[in-house]
């Protein structure tokens, strides 16, 4: 219990900050990648180009924090989603374990992929 | 049967009830003090004064002349000694509050902010908003759940006092949720149960107000005083009795006839200001401006309105700014139950049953005639409101008076043995027989609990109302005696063990029938008038026969006896009582 | 009590296990039992839920980017499978939905956080519009912003 | 809720008193009854009582009490919202009966349930004793260290309005029948105790936050909290607890952090 207590604000720090990027930064990212260019709204981006500015350093950063810190919004909000929705708080630490082990793999993927890019 | 055994039993969990716990748990934490209500101690009605409390902070103020206001303010008919101790603790009470957490209204500064009040003559009503009693409350409450040795008995209710040997040693109480009738020992009992304002019809006060304590008292041989003596409070709805507090008339408010006319200025009661001026017109006492209210019926002045005569309370030229900040409690209400807007709309109003001056006699320590009996609050009377209580007195009365009770029966209980004889059991077993027989098993009655609480509440309207007669209280008493009659032949629907609230109503009732009947011979022996208790076949005031408390009692034949205790007059002596402007005083003089 | 008690368990086998008969005395409680689908049927619960299950469509966005990335990393050919893929009627159908889901998060992100904030100024508290507004502005800037650089840089 | 159960009862001519209100307007009241000694389940069952524009639910109900049926059971005292008693779930919202116009219903029927979350003890009386436990828990009380003496604590109208909206929870409930946390978490503290809790957190007289923070920090504290916010929708005096909770929870992250990064600062 002790343990938890001291825990739960980072997680929920964690959560509220990934919150806040999730929902400034993901909807345009989704809108242009996800729709606009695959129904041909705009035009596709030149894989060149595109490459080279995701190289940019800054970009790199900016791209780490757009993929890390939702994650760790996700799984905090789809945790409680799980215990309330389907009741099933006794399976904490299996929910607990997905939800975050999920956030960590899909950041180390990110760290990974963002550096050797 | 079961029983349980404390130091200190308070009986009643609102302001006074939870004071004098926590009065008892700081005087000796090695008392066991427990606190048995009827209802969760947050529900005490208590919780719905509004206006304020008052105690003298402000340099410009002394405890002189708010001794002489209330004094006045009650007819003389006040225990000058009582008022005296009350008002220099009333201050300290408050403070107490304060620093238990109460959220008073502050001055830009950041200290307690006081306004104007009926009868005062200084601004010296501490506030919080317009919630004063609920935010007693809440902080009494939420403060009595830091002592772990004041335990509760949440919704039980009392139905008998033990007396053994003219000793009060305990109660026998039935639990609501359960059914189970149980005796509780103590060595002193404190009653705390509050007022009795439904033996009337049209009254602010809550379903739970029905005398409960008073009768147990009586029943038990303690004489109650001053019972003909009770508040009609100027300003409630028509329909519903709420109140719209009396600070609606101090930050301003005027009270109009039909024809916007304010006419309090045609009953003694001082010139119209367009500002509210202190001890004048609106901020006259609750007596004579709900006296004023039945002379302007007489006079056909009074609006008709679906549920009987009204005037209007008028706040619009206040600003909704004031209305908001200060009384939006009364917006709130008026807008919720009335649906009409005091910032732009005038308010119906007629005066509504508020308060009972009398109660249980107790000396200034709250002790009763009888040995372990204490009382506190207003369902005691210590003779500090004397004829008519000024408003935000009583506020601080549940806590001057509750600690005070609280600290005497801790010290009692500290020096007495326990007192559980055989005979204190069998008196138990015959009370649980009784509720057993008389309601719970009883199936061939043919009366109605509601249906004579209504007539008991219409009688009291017509016989015992602001203006009363010999005749209308000998018709009254008449009434009453057919109603007890009656009340004994009540079959319940209900025979549940279970949170039986109609057992609860027709216990109730008959607490309510004793209370009504107490009051109607004790206005039918005072053939004068005095403050609230006014006979127009007496209509003046009589200091040589009448300087003196109403005690009535029953004796063990249950014959009812009426005497009188002289009033005790230190400083102030017998005057008259002078309301409006200075300039008038001097004309009438 | 501790017969009643027994009394009270004994007798139960009468009725249901959960629902042993009443015993004098003994308040006998109604304890109801939540629904698993407590959450359909009253619209507030039904938008907790829609707001809740957002989540969802966070970590698949950042699944798609990481994906995008992944095959940006791989080379022209690998990238243009990955534009193929994207231009699937399924995959835009779950990227329909998955925007619909981070408008929604958006909105009421922005919309709540005033009730976690109470900002005061001078003794006043801040409206709740002009903590919510500049973040529903912030929110734009940075859309167009991206937009633009995308549009310009590609 | 067994359909069947339903049966009808109106006032017995005999039993009620001349009836002077109009009776050519009337509304069915449904209402969820349990009796522990006979049932052992609620279900519904339906009076027949006049509307009137000034009643509000807390009057049919006495109505029938008085008239019909003296075995229908439900708690009230104030009836002019202040008591908290009166709080039942009208046609599946919490509502204070007291507050709530019977006329807003017409034609009907009304529903008249228990409020959602609690134990039902009979009809529309719920088992409250467990959220008492759980006010007592956050130390609902001033905590002020140093002199109790003369002279008040000074607190300025600016410091008073930071906790003034929390200080005016009447414990009426409502707001744990509409918090679904509080219905599938029963350890859960729940909205109302929270929102005391943070008033005295906020109150510049007090200095127990650091105390009470062991307490909310908990699980089963402010963090059970997934703001659905309807705690603070169907507050009848406008306490805002949903606020109260993010609030607390933004200022126990804050202090988290900092004894995360600075594990060596003072607590």
């Amino acid at each position: 219990m002790e343990a938890k207590k001291s825990h739960e604000p980072i997680f929920w720090t964690l959560f509220s900050a990934g919150g806040v990027v999730a929902a400034l930064l993901l909807p345009v990212h989704l809108f242009i990648f996800g729709m606009a260019v695959p129904l041909h709204w705009i035009h596709g981006p030149a894989y060149n180009l595109l490459l080279s500015l995701a190289q940019m350093p800054i970009a790199r950063l900016y791209l780490f924090v757009m993929c890390s810190l939702p994650l760790f919004h996700f799984a905090h909000r789809f945790r409680y989603t799980l215990y309330d929705g389907l009741q099933i708080k006794h399976l904490n630490e299996v929910v607990f374990a997905s939800c975050y082990g999920i956030a960590v793999l899909g950041t180390v993927a990110a760290g990974w992929l963002l550096w050797r890019i | 049967m079961e029983t349980s055994s404390h130091d200190v039993l308070l009986v009643g969990g609102g302001g006074a009830g939870l004071r004098a716990a926590i009065a008892v748990a700081e005087t000796n934490p090695k008392l066991r003090v427990a606190v048995i209500s009827k209802v969760y101690p947050m529900r005490s009605h208590t919780v719905a004064a509004e206006g304020g409390a008052a105690g003298v902070v402000k340099p410009d103020d002394s405890i002189d002349e708010h001794c002489y206001d209330t004094i006045s303010g009650g007819d003389w008919l006040c225990d000058q000694d009582a008022v005296e101790a009350f008002i220099k603790e009333a201050p300290q009470e408050l403070l107490r509050l304060e620093h238990w957490g109460c959220p008073w209204s502050r001055e830009p500064d950041g200290h307690i902010a006081v306004r104007a009040f009926g009868g005062m003559k200084k601004r010296r009503t501490w506030f919080a908003a317009d919630k004063t009693g609920f935010h007693i409350l809440h902080t009494l409450f939420q403060t009595t759940l830091k002592y772990n040795e004041i335990f509760r008995y949440d919704e039980w209710f009392v139905t008998k006092l033990l007396v053994d040997d003219g000793r009060v040693c305990g109660v026998v109480a039935i639990e609501l949720m359960s059914g189970r009738i149980q005796a509780i020992t103590a060595k002193a009992v404190v009653l705390c149960t509050g007022g009795c304002g439904r033996v009337f019809p049209y009254t602010t006060n809550a379903a739970i107000k029905t005398g409960d304590g008073m009768s147990l008292a009586y029943r038990a041989g303690a004489p109650l005083k001053d019972m003909e003596f009770i508040q009609y409070h100027p300003t409630g709805l028509p329909f519903t009795g709420i109140l719209i507090t009396e600070a609606a008339r101090a930050e301003g408010g005027y009270m109009l006839n039909k024809d916007g006319y304010r006419y309090l200025q045609d009953y003694d009661l001082g010139r119209p200001e367009p500002k509210p001026v202190l001890r004048s017109m609106e901020l006259g006492p609750r007596d004579r401006l709900s006296q004023a209210f039945v002379k302007e019926i007489e006079k056909g002045r009074t609006i008709h309105g679906p549920y009987g005569e009204v005037v209007h309370l008028d706040l619009r030229h206040l600003g909704e700014k004031l209305i908001n900040q200060k009384l939006p409690f009364v917006r709130e209400l008026c807008l919720k139950y009335e649906g009409l807007d005091p910032v732009t709309q005038l308010i119906p109003v007629r005066p509504v049953v508020h308060y009972m001056m009398g109660g249980v006699s107790t000396d200034i320590n709250g002790a009763t005639p009888l040995p372990g009996l204490y009382a506190a609050g207003e369902c005691a009377c210590v003779s500090i409101n004397g004829a008519n209580r000024l408003g935000s007195n009583s506020l601080p009365e549940i806590l001057v008076f509750g600690a005070r009770a609280g600290v005497a029966a801790a010290e009692f209980a500290s020096g007495a043995a326990e007192q559980v004889s055989q005979a204190v059991l069998a008196q138990a077993e015959d009370e649980r027989r009784r509720l057993e027989q008389q309601f719970l098993r009883k199936t061939d009655g043919n009366e109605r609990v509601a249906v004579i609480r209504e007539a008991m509440q219409k009688t009291l309207e017509s016989g015992a109302g602001i203006y009363r007669t010999q005749k209308s209280l000998e018709d009254a008493a008449t009434h009453l005696a057919i109603l007890r009659e009656r009340a004994g032949n009540i079959a319940l629907d209900d025979h549940s063990r279970t949170f039986n609230t109609e057992l609860l109503s027709a216990l109730e009732l008959h607490c309510m029938l004793d209370v009504a009947i107490c009051i109607v011979h004790s206005a039918l022996s005072r053939t004068e008038s005095r403050g609230a208790h006014q006979r127009t076949d007496y209509p003046d005031r009589n200091d040589r026969d009448f300087l003196a408390h109403t005690l009535i009692s029953q004796d063990e034949h249950g014959a009812i006896r009426v005497n009188y205790k002289p009033v005790t007059i230190t400083r102030w002596p017998p005057g008259e009582r002078v309301y409006g402007q200075p300039t008038q005083t001097a004309a009438k003089a | 009590m501790d017969s009643a008690a027994a009394r009270a368990r004994a007798s139960a086998g009468g009725h249901s296990q959960t629902a042993p008969a009443y015993t004098e005395f003994h308040p006998r409680w109604y304890r109801p039992r939540i629904s698993t689908y407590w959450w359909l049927g009253r619209w507030p619960y039904v938008k907790f839920i829609l707001r809740e299950l957002s989540s969802v469509a966070v970590a698949w966005t950042v699944a798609f980017t990481l994906f995008q990335l992944w095959s940006l990393s791989q080379g022209e050919v690998a990238y243009s499978t990955f534009t193929r893929r994207a231009s699937s009627p399924i995959m835009i159908a779950l990227n329909v939905i998955a925007f619909g889901f981070l408008l929604l998060h958006s909105i009421t992100w922005f919309n709540l956080a005033p009730k976690a904030m109470a900002v005061r100024v001078s003794g006043k508290r801040l409206p709740a519009i002009l903590i919510s507004g500049p973040q529903f502005l912030g929110w734009f800037a940075i859309s167009a912003i991206v937009l633009w650089i995308y549009m310009v840089r590609t | 809720m067994a359909a069947g159960g339903t049966r009808v009862r109106t006032a017995n001519s005999d039993r009620s008193e001349s009836i002077t209100m109009a009776r050519n307007i009337d509304i069915e009241l449904q209402v969820s009854r349990y009796s522990p000694e006979q049932d052992l389940e609620p279900h519904l069952q339906s009076y027949r009582v006049p509307i009137r524009d000034e009643w509000v639910i807390l009057d049919a109900l006495n109505y029938v009490k008085d008239k019909i049926d003296g075995t229908l059971t439900f708690r009230w005292s104030c009836r002019m919202g202040i008591c908290g008693s009166c709080g039942y779930m009208i046609n599946g919202e919490p509502k204070l009966g007291c507050a709530t116009f019977l006329k807003d219903y017409a034609p009907g029927p009304v529903k008249i349930e228990p409020l959602r979350n609690f134990p039902i003890v009979r009809d529309l009386v719920i088992e409250i004793s467990d959220f008492l436990e759980k006010l007592k828990k956050v130390k609902p009380w001033l905590i002020h260290e140093g002199s109790n003496g003369q002279g008040e604590y000074l607190q300025t109208p600016d410091q008073l309005e930071q906790f003034r909206q929390h200080s005016m929870c009447i414990n009426c409930l409502l707001c744990y029948a509409a918090c679904p946390i509080s219905g599938l978490d029963p350890i859960f503290i729940g909205p109302a105790a929270l929102a005391l809790a943070h008033r005295y957190n906020k109150d510049s007289r007090d200095q127990g936050s650091a105390e009470r923070m062991a307490t909310l920090s908990h699980p089963d504290g402010i963090w059970g909290c997934t703001f659905v916010g309807e705690c603070t929708r169907v507050c009848p005096k406008h306490v805002d607890p949903a606020g109260a909770i993010q609030q607390y929870k933004l200022a126990a992250a804050m202090d988290g952090m900092k004894s995360f990064l600075m594990p060596w600062g003072k607590r």
